[in-house]
């Protein structure tokens, strides 16, 4: 059962820094902010979601496992925020110019 | 070398920055950035003498701890004032830099107060 | 397995550092405050390997922390970034 | 575990990365952005130092909380309009370069030679952390140990409260800061609000309540609390209060008198001005630490909006 646990939060947070990876590498490359800007929400809730999953198996109590949820909901809910203020930003400034 | 000696020639390291910072950059609010720098780099002085510390059973000194938490606030204070102060001086004389040789640029519609 | 999460850790966390390229790069400050961002939702992933790796009490809450304030900076960036828009305000004294 | 130095160092190598473009940005505002960066990782940092109450104030105050100062007043000077200023010459740079590093050479020649066995006083907070009735040696000290140092820190906030006020221009006096926010403010911005401020308001009250046992404490909820209160200010949901406002006035000075009366009727009841009752600790502790609660949440906005820009008339 343990190890069955352990590959399910190996496997978790292999894929959760992979989408950080990827994530970056977006930020880096992607030749525009619109763009770049979608390569990081990827890498916000499907990354640290990820991480959270692989973590779910490890935590010792309830209220630990429900403040890890909440982490990643927080960081839901204002990552999308702040990807739609950004976005409008951006827009603005190109209607700008 | 342990993590905190390392931490602590980090913090070495991030006085010297703030200080070059400090006396370097002409403008106030960047003079208040790199002071902040300097501060966290003797926190983590302080951080390093609570590390080493370690005993009784907990993994660190409490009172340098507790010293470091109320630093960083009364830090935080002393920028509040100083970005204050560098607001009015800018209303008062339109100027952005402290050093009273320097061109600046007119008063400008920041003047309106006086 | 610890070892495995500390490797994960020091990943993510490298992964987003070097996201920070983009600070230097820019162009413009939107792009570098995406960069912050990135940073802080990395961090508190690295953190909260770290914890559960290491044996830090407490360390949850301050990811809880972060993950408070992580829309604090960004929403505080975008608002002075947008000051000089069409809708620019300041109280009007007197 | 022999992955751990690698880390840190990786850390240490970023920190000092970040911290270098923060010094050497030409913009205020990307100066500011590594800023922030930079008490993140910081934060990483002293997690690492087993010192996660420091963590938590340093992300909450430290960064986040002067970054938005930072920010806030780099806007109104930008929008007041931009001035040249003279950047020093290549002698006083090469001066001010090589002062700084001969500081800091002397500060890692001491970090190097600190004294074996490391003086503590663990043992010592040790001891007598069960008389008041709390878990966390932090606070112990924050609050039992040393609290005429913390009783003497909110009069700090509060002087430098009566400060910023002060250089307001006199007609202003009474009257409420400048908004924080635009005057339209976006609707994710307001969902974001309705989202965030509420659970953020329970993890700042949690993080109080816990840091009687726990990392945590009064500085960083309160900080929390004030961040939230901040968040709501930028959407306009509300404006900053007029400074002569009642409620305001008491909620500032509520932590700095609750301390000193906490003080003097320790003075009464068990024979020393701060003695606290045998039995009657953590509950005195936690009462005080309630007030002192109020008055960060209060003071730390009111510090980042600044002197008072509108007229005294409600």
């Amino acid at each position: 059962m343990s190890i069955a646990l352990d590959l399910f939060s190996l496997v978790a947070i292999g894929l959760g820094a992979f989408f950080f990876f990827a994530g970056t590498v977006g930020l880096l490359r992607f030749p525009d902010s619109l763009t770049r800007l979608h390569a990081l929400t990827k890498a916000d809730n499907l990354g640290l979601g990820l991480v959270v999953l692989g973590l779910l198996p490890r935590v010792e109590s309830l209220l630990d496992a429900l403040r890890l949820i909440a982490i990643w909901a927080l960081i839901q809910v204002s990552g999308a925020s702040t990807a739609q203020l950004i976005g409008r930003a951006l827009s603005r400034r190109g209607a700008a110019e | 070398m342990s993590a905190a000696t390392l931490a602590g020639l980090v913090g070495a390291a991030l006085v010297g920055l703030g200080l070059y910072g400090l006396i370097v950059n002409p403008q106030p609010l960047r003079k208040i950035l790199a002071f902040n720098l300097i501060g966290s780099g003797v926190f983590l002085i302080f951080g390093i003498v609570a590390r080493r510390g370690a005993s009784a059973g907990f993994p660190f000194d409490p009172v340098p701890q507790a010293m470091v938490i109320t630093g960083i606030v009364v830090a935080f204070a002393a920028s509040a004032l100083g970005v204050a102060l560098i607001l009015r001086l800018h209303e008062e004389t339109g100027a952005i830099t402290l050093d009273l040789d320097a061109s600046t640029r007119p008063p400008g519609e920041g003047a309106r107060d006086t | 397995m610890n070892s495995v999460l500390l490797v994960a850790a020091g990943f993510i966390l490298m992964m987003v550092a070097a996201g920070l390229v983009r600070v230097l790069r820019g162009p413009g400050d939107v792009d570098r405050m995406m960069a912050v961002q990135l940073l802080g939702t990395g961090g508190i992933a690295s953190l909260l390997l770290i914890a559960s790796a290491t044996t830090v009490a407490g360390v949850e809450d301050v990811a809880l922390g972060l993950a408070l304030l992580a829309a604090f900076a960004s929403i505080a960036f975008v608002n002075s970034a947008e000051t000089d828009g069409p809708e620019s305000s300041e109280a009007d004294p007197g | 575990m022999s992955l751990l130095p690698v880390f840190d160092l990786g850390l240490a190598v970023l920190v000092l990365a970040v911290a270098g473009w923060t010094i050497a940005a030409r913009e205020l505002f990307s100066s500011v952005v590594g800023y922030v960066a930079y008490g993140l990782l910081l934060a990483i940092v002293w997690v690492r130092l087993y010192a996660p109450d420091v963590a938590l104030t340093e992300a909450a105050i430290g960064s986040g909380v002067t970054g938005v100062l930072l920010v806030t007043s780099g806007a109104r000077l930008r929008r007041a309009g931009e001035g040249e200023a003279v950047a020093p010459g290549l002698s006083q740079r090469a001066l001010a370069a090589s002062l700084a590093v001969l500081v800091a050479a002397a500060l890692a020649a001491v970090v190097l030679l600190l004294p074996e066995p490391p003086p503590t006083l663990a043992p010592e907070a040790r001891e007598r952390l069960a008389a008041t009735g709390l878990g966390n040696p932090v606070t112990a000290v924050l609050i039992a140990y040393r609290s005429f140092d913390t009783m003497l820190e909110k009069v700090v906030l509060l002087l430098a409260v009566v400060g910023v006020w002060s250089v307001a221009p006199d007609r202003f006096w009474g009257g409420a800061p400048a908004p924080l926010g635009r005057a339209r403010p976006q609707g994710a911005l307001l969902f974001l609000d309705q989202a965030l401020v509420p659970l953020g308001i329970l993890v700042g009250i949690h993080i109080f309540w816990v840091g009687a046992d726990e990392p945590g404490g009064a500085f960083q909820g309160g900080a929390i609390l004030a961040a939230m209160w901040m968040i709501v200010m930028i959407a306009r949901l509300t404006g900053p209060p007029r400074i002569g406002a009642r409620w305001l006035r008491l909620a500032l000075i509520a932590g700095p008198a609750v301390f000193p009366a906490a003080g003097i009727a320790g003075l009464g009841m068990a024979g020393n001005f701060f003695a606290y009752p045998a039995g009657f600790a953590k509950p005195i502790i936690l009462f005080i630490e309630a007030f002192m609660v109020l008055t960060i949440a209060v003071t730390l906005p009111m510090l980042v909006a600044g002197p008072p820009r509108g007229s005294p008339e409600p």
